[in-house]
């Protein structure tokens, strides 16, 4: 990413990551509690329904772990393809795609222990994600074909690939709905509850499972692929400077493709939480538009892990809270969560740098000390 | 024959009818790309003059009246945006995925608040609607072998917006290329810094781009809910602005190339329409859902098998900050 | 009261100008007669359906209506979780001692529909648009489809599908454009089951001159003079009924199937369509509606063929 | 004594912490060629930003014709009659040169007319200072010669009376260069007032009237030319004294490293753009690739580091062929069996900006063991490393985390060499080493290159600059229209005669 306006140096650093970032969320705060208002409700309950839905107790922890999940996923997947210049929008198709892989592992190996189950599902949604973003990336690299174009067709075919599997082939026998039979419980990813309350801690259920511990993992994944690895400074470097890739013997093709597949397969991970983890049946739309919503999370996040991991959890939080909402407030409906939300992203992502030059010159002190830099 | 030939002409007049928003969106797409602002907000502007017009329609029962609005919600919008990525440097996917989330929510909203008939309009009719026009000659010379109903059936019997559009794309060339907005659109898409030293504003070039997508995005989501539908339902451009986006990069950023874009996406669609449920000799019924997928294949092997690199405005997507 | 019903709506969201609305429509219903108030949600992701219901089990709601067929897996663990709250689904069966299912008889509905359509055509074609091509669809298509052959052996049925993504129930340009294709290649009377999708149809056959037939509650109103008629699904009365009878203590699980004997589906006849229905269509289509109800006519339900 | 035309008072500008300019206080006479000199780095670009109103000054006072006139914007500037042209060309690649000049002044909003109008206005400009251009063709495909005359007549056409150049020559040929030189005495002639930056002395000395020194932001000397002295100003300027020329020992070519029989490359275009050349490099030795821009040169380099498909010959290294019909070895198999690449073009292929100097420092070596501590990168290693080489190449500032655009160009460009060379490489490809850095780096930069050569290694050098040719090589081919039009041995060529067989003639040396 191009860093706009390198920030002076003598900014605290409270400032920049804190006070603005915070400056920013009232300011989306203050102008859907505008709406919140017009529609005739108290701005300030929502406000505490909305915090204390997202924040306020374990089980809403747990949602909104639940949310952040897919979100690290999707967020990830945009940000890796991003350091290879790419702009993939088509997380949700490779999400369907994922989905399917672990349904499948589920459906033809639910009777196989679960440590056996786990893996496969997990290289199945890997697998299937990578490969309908290996399509993709394959046109970018040999063909020239836009990336955002064939992946927003690739969103398409991959639903239309999907209901024709649920309608045709997966539906379960006798099923009036287009949806799979449900898996053995043996194939289910273990609940947070669950999981921590072997170890003596309860908590209260929540859809919280396993795939959040695999987000973590490929969180950690992401940062040490892309920062520290051969290949990821080669998925930089074609992101970067696609000359000087050349110039440095490394293929833009071979990595753009790799850098899809590898995007691809962070996004099919949706898969492994909502079917393996929630549905526990493979169902349609399970994908929810956390594709999209995963651009602005990379975005957001700065296309970096921790970033990602942050945003995720600002837009889990949202979706939660947001829930919650529609749920305790009777004149704020599920459109109206849409509007907060939209203001969210409006506010603490594009106009992030509304308040920047004020906040900044209020806390920076010029130094007359440093001397030009230069020979 | 003469049914064959009936055949085409009526999925040509569908084309048109479907390809007309497309059009218009992708024309604004490309004034706001070309000046180096992504515009992945096409589908929240049109959804959001598709209300207003709508709304407004139904209120002072005229379809200009509906336009108008319609075109101004898309230029407000235009505006935010261009508030966030121009003034406030801000992220342009970002603030356009806000824009489309925000009015998807704000629409049925205001809708629902307004008209107290969950979130979409009262149906619209009468001159609250832009109807289809008859153009003279039209029922007089229907009878003429070929050019009768190559006019009457596919040139005639359009409401204006088709007319519009078609025209709005030689128009939208002329100012591209052949006037000085159009050229500081192009310069300020390529190279801003050479707009700024040439002693030229690159903000307000950047906001005029951005009130002409905003025009052009008013017309086409008013189409969707004053002209060819009548009245507003929520998400109702369902994809049509992810869509237009992917014509303009299709059509590389040129009005032309684009239009064909346009017109080949609407065709698809036209076709799969009727081919749905068809009984194709010696492959027997396709499932409804690869029918359905043909114009994504179709596209995606085109773009393949044909078109090449496309080469974006240098300067897209960054915000323009004085630097060497 | 401490009586507290709910319901959780599905994706289309509570105006869906269709299925969700209707049942609004019936909640709203209970809500006037008795004075009691609702707790309700709108689902927006798949995973908020087991929440909502979960949810609204826990605040104390006495019974939790669930729309559609998707509500199914969510309404499963809810009910099995909380044994002691009545649950209704629509749309789906759900066998568990506090659950009762409601399934209605589309196909039957959609055959007099389709005799209508048939009955109603100059040209012998008649259109069928769907949403997405689902199960329930396809039960609302091949029940039309049946109707129209028996009104006319020789009439040809077109069918379409709007997408293959949720979009496809909210687009109503779309919808109108498949209907167009339809009069086009020579059709005059379309049927939508298609939520939002339909608005678009039924204001393509206004634009046309051509006949369109409305689903789920009765349409007719929104284009007097082009609206053939309407596939009443009552899902309103069914909302209603559940609520009142959980209020009176009559409510009961298992499934209930709701046809034309029940008065659960039907077409619609009303001042808005009088005069495009004639008497012998109306003659018609209620003769094989009694045979409908008396088991002469079998009509067939498409998801007892799989 | 003659009217000033610009005068600056008191200028101060601030970049965040960085103290770009200090007081800087001088005036420029009108009808005069005004010189600016000094370091990479000193603020002469922000200086004559702040002039052009592209910057804003934090303190001081812009006077045209001794008049105060507060330039806020290059509209301002424009206004004023000064035009500029920068460094870095302000050029839409995808324009006509036609569109390029009459952006801004288009003549109406309808640009027929005014371009009508501007062709004739142009034709008049052209054939006054002989500034010829064809004013249809795509700027992107100028060579950057013509990309300056694009950006002097639209100065001119703006009706600039005062012209600031910045670095004009980095770019050019020794002719156009002087064909430059020619255009700006034809400027001063007709009464127009040039401000001139530049790094070589030499054109100071040959053009200028007066001379301005600069160090660290502020103005060290301020004096007519006549009265100083190319080491004078080379010590002003870099506050030491500084070897212009170079100084080596006689050359002891051994073998054969490098062998090019009939190479022909053609570009994606399908233009030939090398065509059938033929030469040897042996190690101990410097041999210098002289020519126009544009005549195959760098295609050539290209070629032969791996970064562009051939179509037809045989690139020979020590003894085995790398690359035949077709088939070339890719830039990493080439630096493995010991060839390193200084690409002409820092900024397109040598770094990546947005790295830091640590990430850039393994570019191409990535895969190196050294910086492959198993699984992962060994961070510690490659900032081990940047740091060393910084030392050694006197990179500053010497931070192996600062990203690559927060170097300087001469910084920039000592990273790359640094990179390249220390690897100790068999044969070193060098393209334009001192493209825009200023003499203390250029000294040291030829320092190393002949102390490369005395090691034994077999260097390969592209430049444009005949003195840079002329003074490091042992031997001088020269390539004009994709082909070798002849060699000559350093000892005792003749400016002259490389110029000549630059133009294309055959000149028997
Ligand atoms: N856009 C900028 N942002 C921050 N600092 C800058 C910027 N431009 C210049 N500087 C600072 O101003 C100083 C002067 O830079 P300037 O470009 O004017 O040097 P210069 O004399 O033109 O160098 P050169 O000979 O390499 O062209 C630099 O040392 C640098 O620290
Ligand atoms: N964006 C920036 N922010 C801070 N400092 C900068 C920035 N850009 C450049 N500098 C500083 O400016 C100084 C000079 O940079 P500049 O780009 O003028 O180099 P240069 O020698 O002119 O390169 P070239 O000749 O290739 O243009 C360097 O010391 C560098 O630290
Ligand atoms: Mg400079
Ligand atoms: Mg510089």
């Amino acid at each position: 990413m191009s860093v706009v306006g390198s920030a002076p140096q003598n900014v605290p650093r409270f400032v920049t990551l804190g006070l603005i970032p915070l400056a920013n969320l009232a300011a989306a705060f203050i102008i859907s509690g505008l709406v919140v208002v017009i529609v005739g409700d108290d701005p300030l309950q929502a406000l505490e329904v909305m915090l204390y839905g997202a924040f306020g107790s374990a089980e809403s922890w747990g949602f909104t772990l639940y949310y952040a999940t897919n979100f690290v996923f999707t967020g990830l997947a945009v940000a890796i393809a991003f350091h290879c210049g790419l702009f993939n929008i088509g997380g949700e198709g490779q999400a369907m795609l994922g989905g399917l892989g672990v349904g499948l592992v589920c459906l033809g190996f639910d009777d196989w222990p679960f440590v056996v189950v786990f893996p496969l599902a997990i290289v199945a949604c890997a697998l299937f994600g990578a490969a309908w973003a290996f399509v993709p990336g394959y046109l970018q690299a040999k063909r020239g074909s836009h990336v955002v174009i064939t992946t927003i067709m690739f969103n398409f075919l991959a639903s239309a690939l999907m209901t024709y599997l649920l309608v045709e082939v997966l539906i379960a026998p006798g099923q009036q709905s287009p949806e799979s039979r449900e898996f053995a419980p043996g194939a289910w990813l273990p609940y947070m509850h669950d999981m921590l309350r072997a170890i003596g801690i309860s908590m209260p259920e929540t859809p919280l499972n396993l795939a959040f511990v695999v987000a973590l993992a490929a969180s950690v994944f992401v940062y040490y692929f892309v920062w520290r690895t051969r290949w990821g400074y080669e998925i930089r470097t074609v992101g970067q400077n696609e000359t000087a890739a050349v110039y440095a013997g490394i293929s833009p093709s071979k990595n753009i493709i790799l850098a899809m597949a590898i995007s691809g397969a962070l996004a099919g991970f949706v898969g492994l939480n909502e079917i393996m983890g929630v549905q526990h049946r493979l169902i349609l739309d399970f994908s929810g538009g956390y594709g999209f919503v995963g651009i602005a999370v990379a975005l957001m996040g700065r296309n970096h892990p921790v970033g990602i991991a942050l945003s995720a959890l600002l837009f889990g939080a949202l979706y939660q809270g947001g829930t919650e909402l529609a749920f305790e407030m009777d004149k704020i409906t599920r459109e109206m969560v849409v509007v907060i939300q939209g203001f969210v992203i409006l506010f603490a992502g594009a106009l992030e740098h509304m308040f920047r030059p004020q906040l900044e010159s209020l806390f920076t002190r010029r130094s007359n000390a440093a001397a030009p830099a230069g020979e | 024959m003469a049914d064959a030939f009936l055949y085409v002409l009526l999925i040509l007049d569908a084309t048109f009818r479907v390809a007309t928003p497309l059009v218009l969106a992708a024309l604004a797409g490309m004034f706001s790309e070309r000046s180096g602002v992504i515009d992945i907000g096409l589908e929240g502007k049109m959804l959001g003059s598709a209300f207003a017009a709508a709304a407004c329609a139904s209120v002072t029962g005229s379809a200009w009246a509906g336009l108008l609005v319609g075109v101004a919600a898309a230029i407000a919008l235009s505006m935010l945006h261009g508030f966030a990525c121009i003034t406030h440097r801000g992220n342009q996917v970002v603030s356009g995925m806000a824009i489309n989330i925000v009015v998807a929510g704000l629409a049925p909203t205001l809708g629902f608040a307004w008209f107290h008939q969950g979130g979409q309009t009262p149906p619209l009719s009468g001159d609250a609607r832009f109807a289809s026009l008859t153009l003279p000659f039209a029922d007089a010379t229907a009878d003429w072998p070929i050019i009768g109903p190559l006019y009457s059936e596919l040139i005639s019997g359009h409401n204006i917006i088709v007319y519009m559009a078609a025209a709005a794309v030689p128009i939208a060339a002329w100012i591209l290329f052949r006037t000085r907005f159009g050229l500081r659109i192009r310069a300020v898409g390529e190279n801003p810094h050479a707009v700024d030293t040439a002693g030229i504003s690159v903000v307000a070039i950047r906001y005029r781009a951005l009130i002409v997508t905003g025009i052009l995005c008013g017309i086409a989501g008013s189409y969707l809910s004053i002209a060819h539908g009548a009245g507003f339902a929520r998400d109702m451009t369902a994809g049509k602005g992810y869509l237009a986006l992917a014509a303009l990069v299709f059509g590389k950023w040129k009005p032309v190339p684009t239009l064909f874009a346009c017109l080949l996406f609407a065709f698809t669609d036209a076709l799969q329409a009727r081919l749905q449920g068809a009984d194709i000799p010696g492959i027997g019924v396709i499932p409804v859902q690869f029918i359905q997928a043909l114009p994504y294949i179709l596209t995606v092997l085109l773009l393949a098998g044909f078109v090449g690199r496309a080469i974006p405005p240098k300067a897209i997507g960054q915000p323009y900050v004085k630097e060497r | 009261a401490d009586f507290t019903p709910a319901i959780v709506f599905d994706m289309g969201g509570k105006f869906d100008k269709s299925f969700n609305e209707a049942a609004y429509h019936g909640a709203e219903a209970f809500k006037k007669d008795s004075g009691v108030d609702y707790l309700e949600f709108e689902v927006t992701q798949a995973s908020q359906r087991e929440q909502a219901m979960m949810r609204m089990a826990k605040k104390g709601a006495n019974i939790i209506v669930a729309m559609g067929f998707a509500q199914a897996g969510a309404v499963e663990k809810a009910a099995k979780e909380y044994p002691d709250t009545k649950f209704t689904i629509i749309d789906m069966v759900v066998d568990l001692p506090n659950v009762q299912s409601i399934v209605f008889k589309e196909h039957e509905g959609s055959f007099l529909v389709g005799m209508a359509a048939a009955l109603a055509s100059k040209t012998g074609k008649v259109g069928f648009v769907g949403g997405m091509d689902i199960p329930l669809i396809r039960k609302f298509a091949q029940g039309y489809v049946e109707g129209a052959k028996y009104a006319n052996p020789d009439v040809e049925v077109f069918q379409n599908m709007t997408g293959t993504t949720p979009a496809a129930w909210n687009d109503p340009t779309k919808g109108g454009e498949l209907a167009r294709s339809q009069f086009d290649r020579g059709a005059d009377v379309v049927y939508a089951a298609a939520g939002g999708t339909g608005i678009g149809v039924y204001q393509a056959a206004k634009d046309a001159g051509k006949l369109a037939i409305g689903v789920d509650s009765n349409q007719n109103y929104l284009h007097p003079g082009t609206m053939l008629t309407s596939m009443i699904k009552r899902v309103d009365v069914a909302v209603e009924e559940a609520f009142t009878s959980a209020k009176n203590g009559t409510w009961k699980p298992g499934i209930q199937v709701l046809g034309l004997a029940e008065g659960g589906v039907g077409w619609a006849l009303d001042e808005y369509n009088e005069k495009l229905v004639t008497d012998d269509m109306k003659a018609k289509v209620e003769a094989a509606k009694a045979d409908i109800i008396a088991g002469k006519i079998k009509v067939t339900d498409y998801m007892m063929q799989n | 004594m003659s009217l000033p035309a610009l005068e600056l008072r008191q200028i101060n500008k601030w970049f965040g912490p960085v103290h770009a300019n200090r007081d800087v206080s001088f005036r420029v006479d009108r009808g005069t060629i005004h010189g600016i000199i000094g370091e990479n780095g000193a603020g002469k670009s922000t200086l004559m930003s702040i002039v052009y109103g592209y910057y804003q000054a934090d303190g001081g006072t812009i006077l045209v014709n001794d008049k105060p006139c507060p330039i806020e914007t290059p509209e301002d500037a424009i206004d004023a009659g000064i035009g500029m042209v920068h460094q870095h060309f302000m050029l839409v690649d995808t324009f006509t040169v036609l569109e390029n000049v009459i952006l801004g002044v288009e003549g109406g909003p309808v640009l027929r007319s005014g371009m009508a109008a501007a062709r004739k206005e142009l034709d008049r400009l052209e054939r006054d200072y002989a500034l010829q251009v064809d004013i249809d063709s795509m700027v992107g495909d100028l060579p950057v010669g013509l990309r300056q005359r694009v950006e002097i007549l639209k100065a001119l056409y703006r009706g600039a009376e005062i012209l600031i150049l910045d670095e004009p020559t980095g770019v050019l040929t020794p002719q156009e260069a002087d064909h430059l030189f020619r255009i700006l005495a034809n400027l001063k002639e007709q009464g127009k007032t040039v401000i001139l930056i530049t790094h070589k002395l030499r054109e100071i000395m040959a053009i200028t009237d007066n001379v301005t020194v600069m160090r660290q932001g502020a103005v060290v000397a301020n004096v007519p030319t006549a009265d100083t002295t190319r080491e004078k100003l080379a010590e002003l300027m870099v506050g030491r004294s500084v070897l212009l020329r170079v100084e080596k020992k006689p050359v002891t070519p051994g073998e054969v490293v490098l062998s090019v029989r009939g190479l022909k490359v053609t570009d994606g275009a399908g233009v030939h753009r090398v065509k059938d050349v033929s030469f040897d490099v042996r190690a101990g030795e410097i041999v210098g690739i002289a020519g126009v821009s544009g005549n195959g040169q760098s295609e050539l380099l290209e070629a032969l580091a791996g970064m562009r498909p051939i179509s037809g010959g045989e690139i020979v290294y020590k003894g085995k062929s790398i690359a035949a019909s077709g088939k070339i070895g890719s830039p990493r198999d080439l630096r493995r069996i010991g060839m390193a690449h200084v690409p002409e073009d820092r900024h397109r292929a040598g770094l990546v900006l947005s790295f830091s100097a640590n990430e850039c420092t393994i570019l191409g070596y990535h895969d190196d063991v050294a910086y492959n501590g198993g699984l992962f990168l060994d961070n510690k290693a490659m900032v081990r490393e940047c740091a060393r080489q910084e030392e050694a190449y006197d990179v500053r500032p010497q931070n192996p985390m600062l990203s690559a655009s927060g170097f300087s160009g001469g910084n920039q460009q000592k990273l790359v060499l640094a990179r390249e060379m220390e690897r100790d490489p068999d044969l070193l490809l060098v393209g334009q080493p001192t493209r825009g850095v200023d003499i203390g780096a250029i000294e040291f930069i030829h320092r190393r290159l002949i102390e490369m050569r005395d090691a034994g290694k077999a260097v390969l050098l592209v430049s444009v600059e005949l003195d840079e040719i002329m003074s490091l090589s042992d031997r001088i081919i020269v390539m004009f229209d994709g082909g070798i039009v002849g060699e000559v041995d350093q000892v005792g060529a003749e400016e002259a005669t490389i110029g000549l067989m630059m133009a294309g003639e055959r000149v028997a040396a």
